[in-house]
């Protein structure tokens, strides 16, 4: 692990861990897995399959992971958000308090726009507009790059599942 | 607990009993499958949307009739309902449609049972798989022919649930299934209309079509077709209305004579299948059950949710999957639709109304059939018009610009049929077909 | 990650020369931004689609009219449209809409100028913001009020091309910015309906709304005020057609009296900007820009494509960055819509006709004014409905349950003007507001 990644492990895990029982629920409940760059870690919970399989159809999938979309490009916040979300949502799956249909919370979304213009702000600088000064929002025209059929989730485990994605009409 | 998650991320669903194609109750197949089976019985749940759900009226039973509630009277609600029906069954008791666990009860105590019914009604408000085999000794089409011409109590008799697992389902690989004569009879009625012969739905969909297919079953419009009461699907020219249109005039069918102006008239019923079919939705490969039972997350598995009911219940998993919108602003937007054909949808039925009223009276004052000869059909056309976007229960949302026009299309002919009243020799212009 | 930040190397464009408010010509403009520039001039290009763009048909250039090429003319094509606008400009020629380079052109050499036309015609064909304070010694608004009352012919010397870069971009900056008073004016009285009281557009709209708003200073529904001729928008009551006509009522405007009915009535033009308005797209934030001038990749970067034309003619950038689809699925699903729209705008244009036809045998029958009155009344209500609909430009594609349910309402109103020929005293069913 690269120095910066061990701080910024530790500024986590110290969060974590200093919610009492949370501690439990972040390390068992694989909320760490939020502080490594694998998307494999991410799969870790199943209730990121569909994104995940989203991600390997999409456009991104050689050029992009789970994190250079939906964690910061800047060391602290980069930690912090990951720290954030893995609490959040390791605990949101521990008491499997979730919609059927996971959504993007405004502050997630804001941090892939940001994401996007990481890698993209040579070319985009006209969708910011002439001024730069109010930025219109990638996902209104990229939501899919990403994940690409996302809707409707595949139906996991059971009887037809093999054959035919619920869009596809052969 | 979170440990409990992660087991169940491993393990497929358990056999616990053996279903076979003699296994009726659905309690059976819920102990293999209890997560769809609570959701299936959920559909007695009664909730109002909008334009749709249902609200459960209180009522006290009677001896005829035990039921404890009902779904609100349309007819009540809009008298020009009863005009429009006339002399018919439906201007004694419509009423907003509700839950797949009503179905058997409330067809056996509608009202419009006072005036005699055939068994074929059957075919779309019971579980009718071991009812047409035990009829048919074993032979499907051959029960589905002798439940049509019985009298509906005596098919009664027969019946002993709503749809269940086995109308829908193939016991054991769970694949879903065509049950309904009917509906193979008609869709390959269609297809052969395509160009495609020799067309089997159970053999040739695919399965995404089949996720649209089983509801097409009985969402759709329909008519007994001669003595043999065979419920028929008019599909063998296309499921556009025009089509259908063309299909009644040309086997000259009609539902009954007007009361009160002597039209040979027409009913349209509950036409969610084709409606759909002519939708934005459709098009885009969007199956009915994709909104109307959406996935649900079960651990790490992704259930249907059978508990049918309106969409805008369940918005975040109906919609939300593919629309990344708040849940109200997708309310609105549905609504919007709802109101515009529901504005257009009143308009057309005051115009048929006006139509009528001339009608009754040009009639009392004694004007021959040969007078009455081109309002008539003019009523016919405008009231069939419609009743097809009034009975589509999704009050547009289907298919919103289709909805509009068709509504549009009946305003026109129900004021040409004022004008042929008082213009003899009038020549009404209609339409020309949609291709 | 491998992806270094890349800030720094994003540089802006090279100014090559200063562009300041006196800059008119779109060429300097062009020197510091090429690729706009180019893409600008294309907008020469004539190419057809099923019904939008347009086709060059050559013409023989004459004294009066140098023109060498020019678009369809609609009512030969459809001499329905001259009955409807019988004693009006609009019957002596009226021809498919072209790009933007022909504005002014196409403006100066109509045949409608034959029956003198005012000043206030040039606000939307032409570069105005040189002309406006040239006429105004540097105040916009009363080089605005200046040429509207100027007979056109007069205030054409002042005018010396089509809209350019200066006409929607603030010099420098680049910001998009409202230049015509008219829109200032209309889009103040909107919101003040909507409760926004001191709206100033250039300062209160956000970015995206400019996308929109540079576009509805021309794509609207206009007349002009009063003997000053003063270009205005019907909007203080709303954008609906319900509103516009209210609004029409109220000030009792006409534009024309129908040459062979006598009725006063109204011409609808191009009201791209309210039908969008009433649209999904418009209600999921989908500017007109984003469909007429995406973003289209040049070197490293993304420019709009100012060559402002039919999507359909660039599906791929226009559309497919938001459906997933291909090409020839976006243009069916577009032109179902529009034969939709085309057919029933043709089935109330017959209507119409039927309607104006028995109003002008009524009337040379020597019938009174009073006689003709409620028929009068649906005449002026059914054709604005019908223009709204038929000059809207995209066919109903902007918004498709709205063009259908204005085109169905539209013939509600021409069948019940010819009832109203046919039984004195006959009041007609009006539709209640949409909301
Ligand atoms: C502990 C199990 C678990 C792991 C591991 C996990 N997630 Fe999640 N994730 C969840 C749950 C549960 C939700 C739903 C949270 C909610 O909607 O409240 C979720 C929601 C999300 C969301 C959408 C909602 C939001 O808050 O933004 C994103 C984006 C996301 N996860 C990304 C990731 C990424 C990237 C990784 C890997 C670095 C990852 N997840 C690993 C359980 C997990
Ligand atoms: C190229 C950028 C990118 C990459 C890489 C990426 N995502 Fe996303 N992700 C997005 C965008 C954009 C959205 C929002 C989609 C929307 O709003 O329609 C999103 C949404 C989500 C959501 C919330 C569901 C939703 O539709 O709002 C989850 C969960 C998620 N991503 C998980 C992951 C995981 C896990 C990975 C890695 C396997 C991953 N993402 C990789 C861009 C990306
Ligand atoms: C880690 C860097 C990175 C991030 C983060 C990223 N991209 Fe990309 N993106 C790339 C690369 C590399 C390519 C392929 C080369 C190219 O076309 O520039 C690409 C290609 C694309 C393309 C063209 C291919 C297609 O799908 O049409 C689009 C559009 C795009 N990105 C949009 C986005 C948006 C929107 C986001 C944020 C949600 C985003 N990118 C986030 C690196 C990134
Ligand atoms: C209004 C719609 C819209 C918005 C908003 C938008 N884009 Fe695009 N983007 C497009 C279109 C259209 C294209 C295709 C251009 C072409 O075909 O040449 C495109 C192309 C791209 C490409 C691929 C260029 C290429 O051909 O390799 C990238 C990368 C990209 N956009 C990134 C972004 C990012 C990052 C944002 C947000 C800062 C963004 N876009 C916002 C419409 C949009
Ligand atoms: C894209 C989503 C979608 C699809 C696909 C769809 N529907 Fe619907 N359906 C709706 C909505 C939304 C309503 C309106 C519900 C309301 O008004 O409460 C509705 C209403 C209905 C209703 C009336 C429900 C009530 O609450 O009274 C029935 C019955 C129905 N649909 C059947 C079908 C059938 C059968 C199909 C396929 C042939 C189908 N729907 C396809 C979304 C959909
Ligand atoms: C065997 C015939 C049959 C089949 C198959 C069937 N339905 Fe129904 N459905 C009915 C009847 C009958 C009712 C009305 C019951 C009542 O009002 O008592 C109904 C009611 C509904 C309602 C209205 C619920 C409400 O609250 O108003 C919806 C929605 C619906 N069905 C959707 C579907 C969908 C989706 C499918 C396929 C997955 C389907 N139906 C399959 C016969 C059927
Ligand atoms: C082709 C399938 C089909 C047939 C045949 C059929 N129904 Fe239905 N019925 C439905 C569907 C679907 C609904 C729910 C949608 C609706 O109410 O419009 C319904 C709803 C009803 C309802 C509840 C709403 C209402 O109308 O009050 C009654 C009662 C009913 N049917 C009675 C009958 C009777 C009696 C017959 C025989 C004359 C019959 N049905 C034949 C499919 C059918
Ligand atoms: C009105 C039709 C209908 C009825 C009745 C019905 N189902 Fe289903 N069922 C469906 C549809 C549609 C699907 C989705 C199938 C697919 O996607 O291939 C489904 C899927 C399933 C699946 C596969 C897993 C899933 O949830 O998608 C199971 C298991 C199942 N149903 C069990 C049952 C049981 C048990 C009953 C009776 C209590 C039942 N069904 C009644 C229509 C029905
Ligand atoms: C499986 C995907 C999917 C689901 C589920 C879905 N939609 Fe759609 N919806 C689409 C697609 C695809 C379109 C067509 C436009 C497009 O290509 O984006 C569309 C279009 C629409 C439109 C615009 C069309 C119009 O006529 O104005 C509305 C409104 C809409 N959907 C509402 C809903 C509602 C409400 C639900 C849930 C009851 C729903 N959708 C469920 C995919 C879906
Ligand atoms: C979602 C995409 C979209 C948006 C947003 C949109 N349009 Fe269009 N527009 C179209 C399409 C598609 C057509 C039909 C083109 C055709 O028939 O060739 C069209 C047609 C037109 C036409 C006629 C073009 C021709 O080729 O004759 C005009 C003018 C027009 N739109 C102006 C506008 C204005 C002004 C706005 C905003 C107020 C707007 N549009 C918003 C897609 C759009
Ligand atoms: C100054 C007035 C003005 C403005 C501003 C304006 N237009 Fe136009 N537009 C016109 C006129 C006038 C025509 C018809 C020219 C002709 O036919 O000679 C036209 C034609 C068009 C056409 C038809 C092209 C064809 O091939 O048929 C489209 C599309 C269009 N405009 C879109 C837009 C969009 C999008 C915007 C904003 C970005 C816009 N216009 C701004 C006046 C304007
Ligand atoms: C409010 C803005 C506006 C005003 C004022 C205006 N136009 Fe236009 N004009 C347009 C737009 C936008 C188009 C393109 C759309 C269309 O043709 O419907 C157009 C198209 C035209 C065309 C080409 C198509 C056709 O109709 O043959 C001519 C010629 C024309 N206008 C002449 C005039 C004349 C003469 C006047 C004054 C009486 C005038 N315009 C006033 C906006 C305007
Ligand atoms: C009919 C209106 C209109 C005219 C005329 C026009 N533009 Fe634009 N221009 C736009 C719109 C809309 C945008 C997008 C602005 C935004 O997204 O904020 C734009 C954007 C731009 C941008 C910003 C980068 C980009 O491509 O998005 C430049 C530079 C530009 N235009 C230059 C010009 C030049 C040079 C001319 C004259 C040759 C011109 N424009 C004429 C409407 C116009
Ligand atoms: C910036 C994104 C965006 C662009 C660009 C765009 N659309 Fe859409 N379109 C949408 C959205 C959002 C909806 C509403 C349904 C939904 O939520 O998916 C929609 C809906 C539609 C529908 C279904 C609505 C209906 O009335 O049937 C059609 C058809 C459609 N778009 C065609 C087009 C065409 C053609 C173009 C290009 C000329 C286009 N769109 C450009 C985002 C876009
Ligand atoms: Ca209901
Ligand atoms: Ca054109």
């Amino acid at each position: 692990m690269p120095p910066a990644r061990i701080i910024g492990t530790f500024l986590a895990l110290a969060l974590g861990t200093a919610i009492g029982i949370g501690g439990f629920t972040f390390i068992y409940g694989r909320g760490a897995s939020y502080l490594t760059n694998d998307p494999a870690a991410c799969v870790n919970c199943h209730v990121m399959n569909p994104q995940y399989s989203g991600w390997l159809q999409s456009s991104h999938r050689s050029v992009a992971v789970c994190n250079d979309c939906h964690a910061p490009h800047d060391l602290i916040g980069k930690y912090w958000t990951k720290a954030r979300n893995g609490w959040n949502h390791s605990s949101a799956f521990t008491t499997n308090r979730f919609p059927d249909q996971l959504r993007i919370p405004p502050v997630n979304r804001a941090v892939t726009e940001a994401a996007c213009r990481y890698c993209h702000a040579e070319l985009v600088a006209a969708v910011d507009g002439p001024m730069g000064d109010e930025p219109r929002e990638c996902l209104t025209c990229h939501s899919d790059v990403g994940h690409r059929g996302l809707a409707p989730l595949f139906l996991a485990g059971a009887p037809g599942a093999s054959h035919n994605g619920a869009l596809d009409h052969e | 607990s979170i440990y409990g998650r992660k087991q169940e991320a491993l393990q497929p669903f358990t056999q616990v009993v053996a279903i076979t194609e003699e296994t009726g109750d659905p309690a059976e197949w819920g102990k293999n499958f209890p997560n769809q089976y609570d959701a299936y019985l959920r559909t007695v749940d009664q909730v109002r949307t909008r334009f749709g759900g249902s609200e459960a009226l209180p009522r006290t039973p009677t001896e005829a009739d035990p039921r404890t509630q009902v779904a609100r009277s349309k007819i009540e609600e809009d008298p020009r309902l009863k005009t429009m029906w006339a002399g018919y069954a439906f201007a004694r008791d419509f009423r907003e449609e509700r839950g797949h666990a009503y179905m058997l009860d409330d067809q056996t105590f509608t009202e419009r049972q006072a005036v005699g019914q055939p068994g074929a009604c059957a075919n779309c408000h019971a579980s009718m798989v071991l009812v047409y085999r035990k009829l048919g000794d074993g032979d499907m089409t051959r029960g589905f022919e002798a439940i049509n011409k019985m009298p509906y109590m005596e098919a009664r008799e027969h019946l002993e649930r709503s749809v269940a697992c086995i109308d829908c389902h193939e016991p054991g690989s769970m694949k879903l299934r065509i049950t309904r004569p009917a509906f193979m009879e008609g869709i390959r009625a269609l297809r052969a209309s395509q160009g495609i012969a020799d067309y089997d739905v159970n053999r040739d969909a695919t399965r995404q079509e089949m996720r649209s297919f089983v509801c097409g079953q009985c969402h759709v419009e329909y008519y007994f077709k001669g003595d043999e009461k065979r419920l028929t699907y008019p599909w063998s020219k296309g499921l556009e209305i025009e089509k259908i249109y063309e299909y009644y005039q040309e086997v000259g069918f009609k539902d009954w004579t007007h009361a009160e102006t002597g039209a040979p008239v027409l009913k349209a019923q509950h036409p969610e299948f084709e409606m759909w079919n002519m939708g934005i939705h459709a098009r885009s490969g969007v199956a009915c059950a994709d909104c109307h039972m959406p996935y649900r997350r079960l651990g790490a598995q992704k259930v249907s949710d059978h508990h049918v009911q309106s969409p805008l219940l369940n918005v975040n998993a109906a919609c939300q999957t593919c629309h990344n919108l708040p849940e109200e602003e997708i309310v609105a937007r549905v609504e919007r639709i709802q109101t515009h054909t529901y504005r257009m949808r009143n308009q057309a039925m005051d115009a048929l109304v006006d139509l009528i009223g001339e009608l009754k009276a040009r009639k009392e004052a004694g004007a021959t059939d040969a007078e009455l000869a081109t309002a008539w059909e003019m009523q016919r056309r405008a009231q069939f018009y419609i009743d097809f976007a009034e009975a589509e229960n999704s009050t547009g949302f289907h298919a919103p610009q289709e909805s509009t026009r068709i509504l549009g299309e009946a305003l026109d002919y129900a004021r040409q049929g004022q004008l042929a009243l008082r213009e003899p020799g009038f020549t009404p212009r209609i339409a020309p077909p949609t291709r």
